[in-house]
């Protein structure tokens, strides 16, 4: 089961989880995976595969039904040394991790001035699309991103999804990585076991272009990646960027992109009001005002309960949404 | 100093019963309760088992075949919704998990509500007004988190000095969550009208029950809360219900909480989306399916005279006309309209939201599928 | 101890919100409060004094310490035909609710198209400044006011704050009602008890002004305030506006303020990103950037763990950190 | 029907103890303990406990002179802080609430670092190296949540092979949480060594500990994760040590998780921010004195010979000297720099709050007070 190092091979981005999971835990003894379903079952996106079988029930930890005992399992283990990785079934189970994240694991360094910490990540797959019972579609990210001492990773792609997990795990404090369900396997790229890391502070910029910034992260990455192919083929061209290291925030490549452009669209799944879109808009209406060409249009979820399944596609942005907000933009601000 | 000094003594016991009365063959082991002296309430009784297994295997059939989406099977625990659904009184509130189809039937829930639910569509639990299901609560998907409800439900009960009890039920794997032990911890400070139903079907998805707390029995966590707590073959319908009404009944005169262990089995999957043969053994669920609830049920009320090979054959036809119409109904069901989405989330839609829906109208049908 | 009714009485908020719970609970029986400490010892920072002598400790219910359970009761009562009013003892202590709020008060009217919904209050003390132990200076609006399906309200006066509650009393869905804990006894303001509701939809204009338009809510209104003060003696016009009612947000009163001063600043106490303030400058940012001179300032506290007492003031904004950035937005764009 | 047919039979059982060496007057109603043959270490406990109090009585006294926030005595409950102090190893960890001041003392924490958290210094819980303080949590203030915590410091310890224990403690109000029973489940689903300690010391605030929960005793709670639940008279200061040296010594030698219920009771206001005059009868404290661990303790350690008036009086003095001297030390310590709300959020400071650090750099001293 064990994947072979340093050889790309063309994964998906459960794939990826699954082979920096096992990397990491074969480099780094105090590297320990619990949860829900993680051991046998191998998580219920097969994410956990193999790692049961590879490093034994001592570090692969099937817990009991209880989130809550999970962070704080994850937070106790961490101040001992080691470094755990939690898997949350669906973002919409993470609720009661809340109160544990957010007022011991972003705490516990600063409250001791650096006597204890916690390097742990919280993993869960998050967002909708996939036709799946209520709570297993949620948009959790801004509820985590909202909270200082937390670093929020959302991989859109599963080069990105190795690399950030690596970096996750490897980071010394407190991680909430939420991973894209509808994209799991969607599509595969090749992957590198080579066991590097990507930065946890920088926004990717995919593709470059002049006349918009499209800004995005997670699963809503690939509708606007099919929305910049479909700008191309009118002579637009999109810099798309990928926010995948949502907290802390990169502005400074968003600001970059936009002084070039001029005109930013920013798609969340998320519920709009209060979501992650609205604090990158924010920065723009403070640090960009003045080179914005038309107004910063967001392409959200709306402010409505997640529907259930048939109604999903109602309320998940879709390539037709970000269009019309572009058309918009372009409207105002016509291309010269 | 004096040797005899005594440094300890005991200052409180408690004991945990388990009930059988039908054993897997279906002998009596027990004296049958009252209600089994009436033959069309045991034949009722039948009947709901058999139709629940009936529309559990054609909900399995529609998700196999794309046409319905996740599906939470009751295979094997039939006997505890149908006990639920005839010790419960009309104005008692079920507050439920999501294997309890045969109680929402008995109390009025249309077959094809629960497809609609699992179908991915809102209306499925909206319940028809004028049942006894309208005043119960949905089901319930974020494990364990309903429990405390309850407490809420129970209180308002206290309150008004209504004579109904609130039943609560949940599986194995929820006893693990803080949702459950908050409120078995304070159900008995206002000595409310609740009674806890555990389903321990032995399994949390992959997760055995031994291995999902260190606790004997799950009936022992009651004494946490300072309430009773028993263990009742759960696959005994005879033995649940009498159970179950008992503590409903204690609950109904001011007698106070109880939690009530029903012993069963997962007989299937957790759900289509999973493939339990990656984590139990077949030997492990064939050796269930003789314990299984309808098997022994039927052989005893056959040896009681109460049930023919012709029933059996009428009840058969009749069920899968039933779950065949449910699924024709859910299947013909149209998707409600997209602006639906809006409706619900307020009493009234406030000014905020106006434009998104305009835009989501203005849109159009995007393509709702079962 | 029960108020003479009808006749306007010299309040601090807390007053205002104990009279307001009088009020409703003696006009509507279905109306019930319940928390920590809320009986005979009438909460600990006194809102609820009187209750108990007055109505019984039936409908003044005294809970275990568990605030899941506090949340998940007053969902189960108000499915009842009860208007329960949750008292948590402080906003860092709401973390336990968020969980059955998000995935039950909030969906249930949705969830069942309408056959059962959640008529309750969840009422904290919120926000920083009286020097209290850790977690009791907690910022908790933009964690709730990114749900759909609750309403978030926040007073910063007694009159907003006897005619709010009464409002988030009687309306039919979930609310969550922060109460400033530095402005309790702040100051007084005559209030009479009318029994009148508040709108729970529209922010209020404080103070009109054509130059800079000042936006805040809760505790940081005071500062708001003063900051306006020191404006007006500069011969510069603030208009101030209180958003008591942050969600759902009235974005029409505040675009239309911008659109007549062409200059705005935000102030919130809460950590900076992912804050309401960013909420309101993403809209700014979308439909009133035409209208804007400058850019649109966010005054917030630091995205640092709330710091405790010795630090508290250096994290919280006061009015010179409101200054500083009006001071910005009149260099860029000078008063004409 | 066969009349003998017997449905129901007890499948388990649970008893709970309660242990008391010393009665409230100081006689011996149990036997000692084999660490009372040391008078030394006897003595030592004694003066720990005066110190305790010296300390508590200061902090309430800097709190009223306005030059410390909020303060939580632990007047009346210093027995269990001292069993805790001297049953603990060096190795183990403490997982504290914020009652157990003695216990940190005796692990190495100055006594200003509990002044300094008090009056709002984060460095407070910055425990000095070197000390067996220094792999200890620090105080919890948000009720119960630390408790799960000890789940993965005692699975770590598992996982090492380390002999150490996670000794967690907190109120009778902390037992409602469902982070308290979360940890309770699970803890025996891995055999962990930890010990759940719980000081009931008969009030949460103003809720009276009979209205806290359902359950007659604190103990019993245990029995929900399967492990062994037990009373002690917590001002019993040689009960509590021996219950719960056992406890820790099951815990090391692989026999797994147990709770005590330490029984006490909170002789000052909740916090300095509370006036129990509200909610509770002068009688009651009063009555409470009589049970007062250090008057007990004091009472038999003279009869047996081990402390004079004259060891009192040197102590009692001793004893203030400490306190004063903190106090000193706390008033006489600078605040952090205004950066320092930075330095610790993250293990190095990211680029996205660089700003922000040096806007408050450059704002200068805002004025922090104690
Ligand atoms: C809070 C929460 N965590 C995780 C899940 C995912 N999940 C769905 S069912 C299940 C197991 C439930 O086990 P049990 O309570 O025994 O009920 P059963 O399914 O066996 O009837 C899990 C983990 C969930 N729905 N909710
Ligand atoms: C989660 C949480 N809820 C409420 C509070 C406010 N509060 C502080 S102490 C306390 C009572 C604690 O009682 P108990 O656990 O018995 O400990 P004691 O103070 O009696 O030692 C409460 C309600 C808190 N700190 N944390
Ligand atoms: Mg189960
Ligand atoms: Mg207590």
């Amino acid at each position: 089961m064990a994947p072979t190092p340093n050889e790309a091979q063309n994964l998906t981005i459960i794939e990826a989880i699954n082979l920096a999971l096992h990397a990491e835990m074969a480099r780094d003894p105090s590297v320990l995976v619990l949860g829900e379903d993680i051991g046998k079952n191998g998580g219920v996106f097969r994410a956990t595969v193999g790692l049961l079988d590879r490093f034994g029930e001592d570090r692969v930890v099937d817990t009991p039904l209880a989130e809550t005992l999970v962070a704080a399992m994850a937070i106790g283990l961490s101040t001992q040394g080691f470094k755990p990785v939690a898997e949350i079934q669906f973002s919409g189970f993470l609720y009661p991790c809340v109160d544990q994240v957010v007022n011991h694991a972003t705490r516990l360094r600063n409250r001791t001035r650096g006597r204890l910490s916690c390097p742990l990540v919280i993993r869960a797959p998050n967002w909708g699309g996939i036709h799946a019972p209520e709570h297993h579609s949620e948009s959790l990210e801004t509820t985590f991103a909202h909270m200082p001492g937390l670093r929020v990773v959302c991989p859109s792609n599963p080069a990105r999804a190795y690399g950030l997990l690596l970096a996750a795990i490897r980071d010394p404090d407190p991680v909430i990585f939420l991973e894209p369900t509808r994209c799991y396997r969607l599509f595969k790229q090749p992957v590198e076991d080579h066991g590097e890391a990507l930065p946890l502070d920088t926004c990717f910029v995919e593709r470059e272009g002049t006349d918009l910034t499209l800004v995005s992260w997670g699963a809503m990455m690939h509708d606007t990646r099919l929305a910049a192919d479909r700008l191309a083929e009118e002579g637009i061209g999109a810099e798309v960027i990928d926010v995948a290291t949502l907290k802390p925030l990169d502005m400074d490549t968003i600001l970059a992109s936009v002084a070039k452009t001029g005109r930013c669209v920013i798609v969340q799944e998320s519920p709009r009001a209060g979501g992650w879109a609205s604090e990158i808009a924010a920065n723009l209406a403070e640090h960009g005002l003045l080179s914005l060409f038309a107004p910063v249009m967001r392409v959200s979820g709306y402010d409505t309960v997640m529907p259930l399944a048939r109604s999903e596609r109602v309320y998940i942005p879709d390539v037709d949404r970000i269009l019309k907000e572009v058309r918009k933009v372009f409207e105002i601000a016509p291309k010269s | 100093m004096n040797p005899e000094l005594s440094a300890t003594r005991k200052v409180a016991s408690f004991d945990v019963f388990y009930t059988q009365i039908l054993d897997p063959e279906g002998h009596l082991v027990g004296t049958p309760p009252a209600f089994a002296q009436d033959a069309d309430e045991l034949r009722a009784m039948y009947r709901l088992m058999v139709i629940t297994r009936a529309f559990d295997k054609k909900a399995v059939a529609l998700q196999r075949t794309g046409s319905l989406g996740t599906y939470a099977a009751c295979l094997g625990q039939e006997a505890i919704g149908v006990a639920m659904g005839f010790a419960l009184r009309a104005e008692d509130v079920l507050i439920p998990a999501y294997r309890e189809y045969a109680a929402q039937f008995k109390r009025g829930v249309p077959m094809e509500n629960i497809l609609l639910y699992w179908g991915g569509d809102e209306r499925g639990m909206r319940y028809p007004a004028g049942t006894p299901a309208a005043h119960d609560f949905p089901l319930s998907v974020p494990i364990g988190t309903h429990i405390p409800h309850a407490i809420g439900v129970a209180y308002a009960f206290k309150l008004k000095k209504e004579n109904r009890v609130a039943l609560v039920s949940f599986g194995d794997g929820a006893t693990s969550k803080g949702d459950f032990y908050e409120a078995v911890s304070s159900a008995k400070v206002w000595n409310l009208p609740i009674v806890f139903l555990v389903s321990n079907n032995q399994w949390a998805i992959s997760m055995p029950r031994a291995r999902q707390t260190g606790a004997q029995t799950i009936a022992q966590k009651a004494f946490a809360g300072g309430m009773p707590g028993e263990q009742v073959d759960g696959n005994d319908v005879l033995a649940t219900r009498l159970v179950l009404e008992r503590a409903l009944e204690r609950a109904r005169q001011g007698g106070g909480p109880s939690l009530i262990e029903a012993i069963t089995y997962r007989l299937h999957d957790h759900t289509t989306a999973d493939d339990a043969r990656r984590y139990r053994s077949e030997a492990e669920v064939q050796a269930a399916w003789a314990r299984c609830p309808i098997k022994r049920y039927k052989a005893w009320l056959e040896a009681s005279g109460h049930w023919s090979a012709a029933d059996e054959e009428r009840l058969q036809a009749e069920a899968a006309a039933a779950a065949e119409a449910a699924a024709r109904n859910y299947l013909n069901t149209p998707p409600e309209p997209p602006g639906a989405i809006f409706d619900h989330v307020y009493a009234s839609l406030p000014k905020a939201l106006e434009w998104q829906r305009a835009e989501v109208i203005a849109r159009g049908p995007i393509g709702g599928e079962h």
